[in-house]
């Protein structure tokens, strides 16, 4: 058994959060909220840290144009004042560095290199994979709702789709299982000794 | 259910039960190549993993390093993701290589940035790319760094690569020019895209995930971590089916849609019905 | 760090030869996405012209009303989450989705005088949606139902958001999940809890990792592109409308680009697999 | 905000002419502006925090202690950090004896869930629910030893399963979700779209 104050600090964390399991308890409930506080404080230490090497040293160093981004997050303070619309201008430029960023991930990777790994046929798994692409895709339609026979499409697509997470839901099992036996070694083995 | 779960966790990690192991193929051969190495011979051996993948990736390394330590072969350890170097100690203290001289038997040459390009600089100039190991001493001052210029002075290049660079960069900044064989440990779910370069006899033996790293350890008669974990991960695959079946076969017998749960979502699309 | 990928960059069509403002294999992407953006203006155009096309039903957002509707008579409140990336993170346009049916679901709120939990981990998402939610209830005329408890930052890193989320659907019994956005392996902590309390669960992202989880555990999930079409489908904004159709017009072709490529290829012919990997 | 996405998306295009270098700058000062400005915003959530614990220790209510463990766990946390470093003992002690485990059990704990969730939804009350199962079960059962033991048919079907169909249904997810990405785009460039400054 360990004799380390660490390591027993942190099996009756374990212990603590993995009883949540059994039900929501004082026990589980002190973990959680000292977890949060502690990856709340880890946090603001963290942007602490970003604004001051990536904004305040430079600006100290004569690199005026930092101070932009120092007005934009105080102005996300003006909420509290009666300027509140203040706040709309760093909002505005996170929010366009995100769809900036997402767009051209999305137009790239996800959209024309996915149509050109599709359309390279060679193998009859190959022809089958365009073919169930085709009908999942056909399941996004919108703005009509298809009748007859070819309403089969779409349908199918959604098979597809419940094939494709039936596959990834087992798939995942494996690693999930891996880490919980992971955490039990850690309790078993390195806190109290019984595992090797 | 919880119970019953953490039962067939904890059970076969006690007391393995050995559930028969199959060896797969990949792994099969990536054993013989290892085997069929002459003691002596250099391997250049990449810890191209991370702590957050290490639970899967490490007892393929030490599998392996063990495997070499009996050979006595000599390993060159390398790196090309930031925290490598750590995990290379952590491994070849596992292994048992500490009773081995430093230097002469196995040496840990620490992690180069740059991906890709990296894989390639070290494998047109070794000394030139990992020119001091990971604390900092120069590679010239070893006496196994001798005589190996390209990877086409070493016997063997295995990695353990869960990402990228991993065994396709391998394939196409090393193998592809030096011919040097090359045996790769990758995560389970990595196996079938790295299906087409084993095919191809590009890479010569393949690890899969934590069963590719229990086959090892049985091909080498040396049950650890990984075998005991397989039968856990068996049962509790064996459990979830078992609980699956059991739930619809229920379903089936009494022919009505189950009142546990709460919600009444009838004409659902997309709900609990799947 | 930009300049040795400038240089690369450089390098590498350096050795390919010839000088270009669009870099090689990104240039069939670029003239789509021109093309998308001229489609996506002239459906926009045309819609709010008259040409309003339709929508066919989502099950999964008309059933929000009738989950309000229940925790409304139930008197627990509504949890809604959207989702656990920050606005500048690749994958916002999902942030951004969770946050337009969030002002949906606070207007109904404030309609109903529900109570609702709005659970946040990032920061900036955080300042965002408590706007959206105070926004909403003024609107609605409901000012003074409002209140600070409502939009809740916890955390700032996964398991810890996981950890107090599922601490407080536990503790407040919420009657009413809904969880649109971008979500990782937390997704299954969070609809298990509210599988427990027994509230009704609609999903929705377009993460495919953890879409296999949210369809199994929730009584109703917005797959992928769904999460987009969402805000088109409450509002029925001609705007909105005009660019579903515009998706569809997209995808139409799209189906046909990869038929053709392929038939192409079976006759040889590699012309279209070359321009679209140009 | 237009502009700042539109430099975001020709800095991924753009070639090797030098005269369009000042994309690729402005890209990466842009980036590390929003760095700086969410770190700003994490004062905000950090108030929100405070403010709702303290009046939960102030007013004495049931969860008066668990507001105390919280706020102080996060002020000891943050004058710790900002005091001495993040390479301090103290520090780390903090970090790697409660954020670290709690972190990788919660993670684990996934485990527990998956096994309900399997129990609660696999049913296969028709064709849909039918399929999901099986393909999650043959999956499952070719993923561990204990398939191959059953039958070879396992491990060849589940590697099937993965290659084909799976990966179809992912890129038809992906590529549908990526025009819904760039509609969103459009919507907000156009200014039609103003939901994320709280506008309707």
């Amino acid at each position: 058994m360990s004799l380390n104050f660490g390591t027993w600090v942190a099996g009756l964390i374990t212990i603590a959060i993995m009883s949540l399991v059994w039900k929501e308890n004082p026990f589980y409930r002190s973990a959680e909220h000292l977890y949060v506080g502690v990856s709340a404080g880890h946090a603001v230490v963290m942007a602490y840290n970003n604004i001051k090497d990536m904004a305040f040293q430079p600006l100290a160093a004569g690199q005026f144009v930092w101070i932009i981004p120092i007005i934009l997050g105080i102005l996300l303070y003006a909420r509290y004042t009666k300027q509140a619309w203040l706040a709309r201008y760093p909002v505005s430029v996170i929010v366009g560095i995100g769809t900036g960023v997402a767009v051209r991930g999305a137009i790239h990777g996800d959209f024309t290199q996915q149509v050109a790994a599709t359309m390279k046929v060679g193998s009859a798994n190959e022809i089958l994979l365009l073919v169930f692409v085709v009908m999942s895709l056909s399941y996004f339609f919108f703005s009509r709702e298809f009748q007859g026979p070819i309403s089969i499409i779409p349908k199918a697509g959604r098979l597809v789709l419940m094939v494709a997470f039936g596959a990834a839901f087992g798939t995942t099992v494996m690693g999930r299982m891996a880490l919980l036996i992971g955490r039990i070694q850690f309790v078993l083995g390195d806190w109290l000794g019984i595992l090797r | 259910m919880y119970v019953l779960l953490l039962a067939v966790l904890i059970g076969p990690l006690l007391k393995p039960i050995g559930i028969p192991i199959k060896i797969s193929e990949g792994t099969q051969s990536a054993y013989d190549v290892i085997d069929s190495l002459e003691p002596g011979s250099k391997v250049v051996f990449g810890f191209d993993y991370s702590p957050g993948n290490a639970a899967e990736m490490e007892p393929q390394a030490i599998a392996i390093l063990k495997h070499l330590l009996l050979k006595d072969v000599k390993v060159i350890g390398i790196s090309f993701q930031a925290q490598g170097p750590m995990l290379a100690v952590k491994a070849f203290e596992a292994a048992g290589w500490t009773e081995k001289e430093y230097g002469t038997d196995y040496v840990n040459l620490g992690y180069r940035a740059g991906g890709q390009g990296a894989v390639a600089a070290f494998a047109s100039d070794v000394p030139g790319t990992f020119n001091t190991d990971y604390q900092g001493k120069s590679v010239s001052s070893f006496p196994i760094m001798q005589g190996v210029k390209t990877a086409a002075d070493v016997d063997m290049i295995i990695t353990i690569a869960p990402g990228t660079p991993g065994p396709e960069d391998y394939v196409r900044q090393v193998y592809s020019t030096y011919k040097t064989p090359l045996v790769c440990g990758v995560p389970a779910v990595a196996i079938t895209q790295v299906a087409p370069y084993v095919q191809a006899q590009q890479i010569k033996g393949i690890l899969g995930g934590l069963p590719g790293a229990a086959e090892y350890e049985l091909l080498m008669n040396q049950p650890g971590k990984a075998v005991a974990a397989m039968d856990a991960q068996s049962l509790a695959h064996l459990l979830i089916v078992a609980l699956i079946i059991l739930r619809n076969a229920a379903n089936i017998f009494s022919k009505s849609s189950p009142k546990s749960q709460t919600t009444a979502s009838a004409g659902s699309s997309a709900g609990r019905d799947v | 760090m930009q300049l040795t990928s400038r240089d690369a960059r450089r390098t590498q069509i350096d050795n390919q030869g010839g000088v270009s403002m669009i870099a090689a294999g990104k240039q069939f992407s670029f003239s789509v996405l021109v093309l998308l953006f001229v489609l996506f203006v002239y459906c926009i155009d045309s819609s709010r012209k008259g040409k309003v096309p339709s929508i066919r039903k989502l099950p999964a957002l008309d059933a929000i009303e009738e989950a309000v509707g229940r925790a409304t008579e139930m008197g627990r409140p509504v949890h809604f989450s959207p989702g656990i990336v920050e606005l500048t993170h690749e994958r916002a346009p999902q942030t951004l989705a969770g946050l337009s049916i969030l002002s949906y679901v606070a207007g109904l709120c404030a309609k109903y005088d529900t109570d609702l939990i709005t659970t946040i981990m990032m920061p900036d998402v955080y300042v965002v949606a408590e706007d959206v939610v105070k926004q909403r209830f003024l609107a609605e005329g409901k000012a003074s139902q409002y209140k600070p408890e409502m939009v809740r930052f916890i955390g700032a890193e996964q398991f810890a958001y996981a950890a107090a989320a599922v601490g407080i659907m536990y503790r407040e019994q919420v009657a009413a999940n809904i969880m649109i956005g971008a979500w990782y392996a937390e997704s299954l902590l969070l609809t298990e809890a509210g599988a427990q309390t027994g509230g009704i669960q609609i999903t929705g992202s377009a993460t495919v990792a953890q879409l296999p989880f949210l369809v199994v555990a929730s009584d109703y999930c917005l797959i992928g592109e769904e999460i987009y079409a969402a805000s088109a489908y409450l509002s029925r904004d001609p705007v909105e409308l005009g660019v579903i159709l515009g998706q569809d017009i997209a995808k139409a072709v799209t189906i046909g680009l990869m038929i053709a490529g392929a038939l192409f290829l079976a006759f040889g012919n590699e012309t279209i697999v070359n321009l679209v990997t140009m | 905000m237009t502009v700042i996405a539109l430099v975001m998306i020709l800095d991924f295009f753009i070639g090797d002419s030098t005269a369009l270098d000042w994309i690729n700058d402005t890209a990466v000062i842009t980036r590390s502006w929003g760095i700086v400005i969410s770190a700003f915003a994490m004062g905000l959530g950090a108030i929100n925090l405070l403010r709702r614990h303290s009046r939960s220790i102030v007013r004495r209510d049931d969860n008066a202690f668990y507001s105390f463990l919280l706020v102080a766990s996060m002020l000891v946390m943050i004058v710790l950090g900002v005091a001495s470093g993040t390479e301090s003992p103290g520090y780390d002690f903090m970090f790697s004896n409660i954020l670290s485990p709690a972190s990788s059990t919660m993670y684990a704990s996934i485990a527990f869930y998956i096994v309900t969730a399997a129990y609660r939804s696999f049913s296969a009350r028709n064709l849909e629910g039918w399929l999901l199962l099986i393909t999650a079960v043959i999956v499952m059962l070719g993923k561990a030893p204990i398939g191959s033991v059953i039958s070879d048919f396992f491990p060849v079907a589940s590697n099937w399963i993965e290659s084909v169909p799976n990966t179809a249904g992912m890129r038809a997810i992906m590529m549908g979700a990526a025009l819904g990405v760039i509609s969103s785009a459009v919507k907000m460039f156009l200014g039609l779209d103003k939901s994320y400054l709280g506008q309707r």
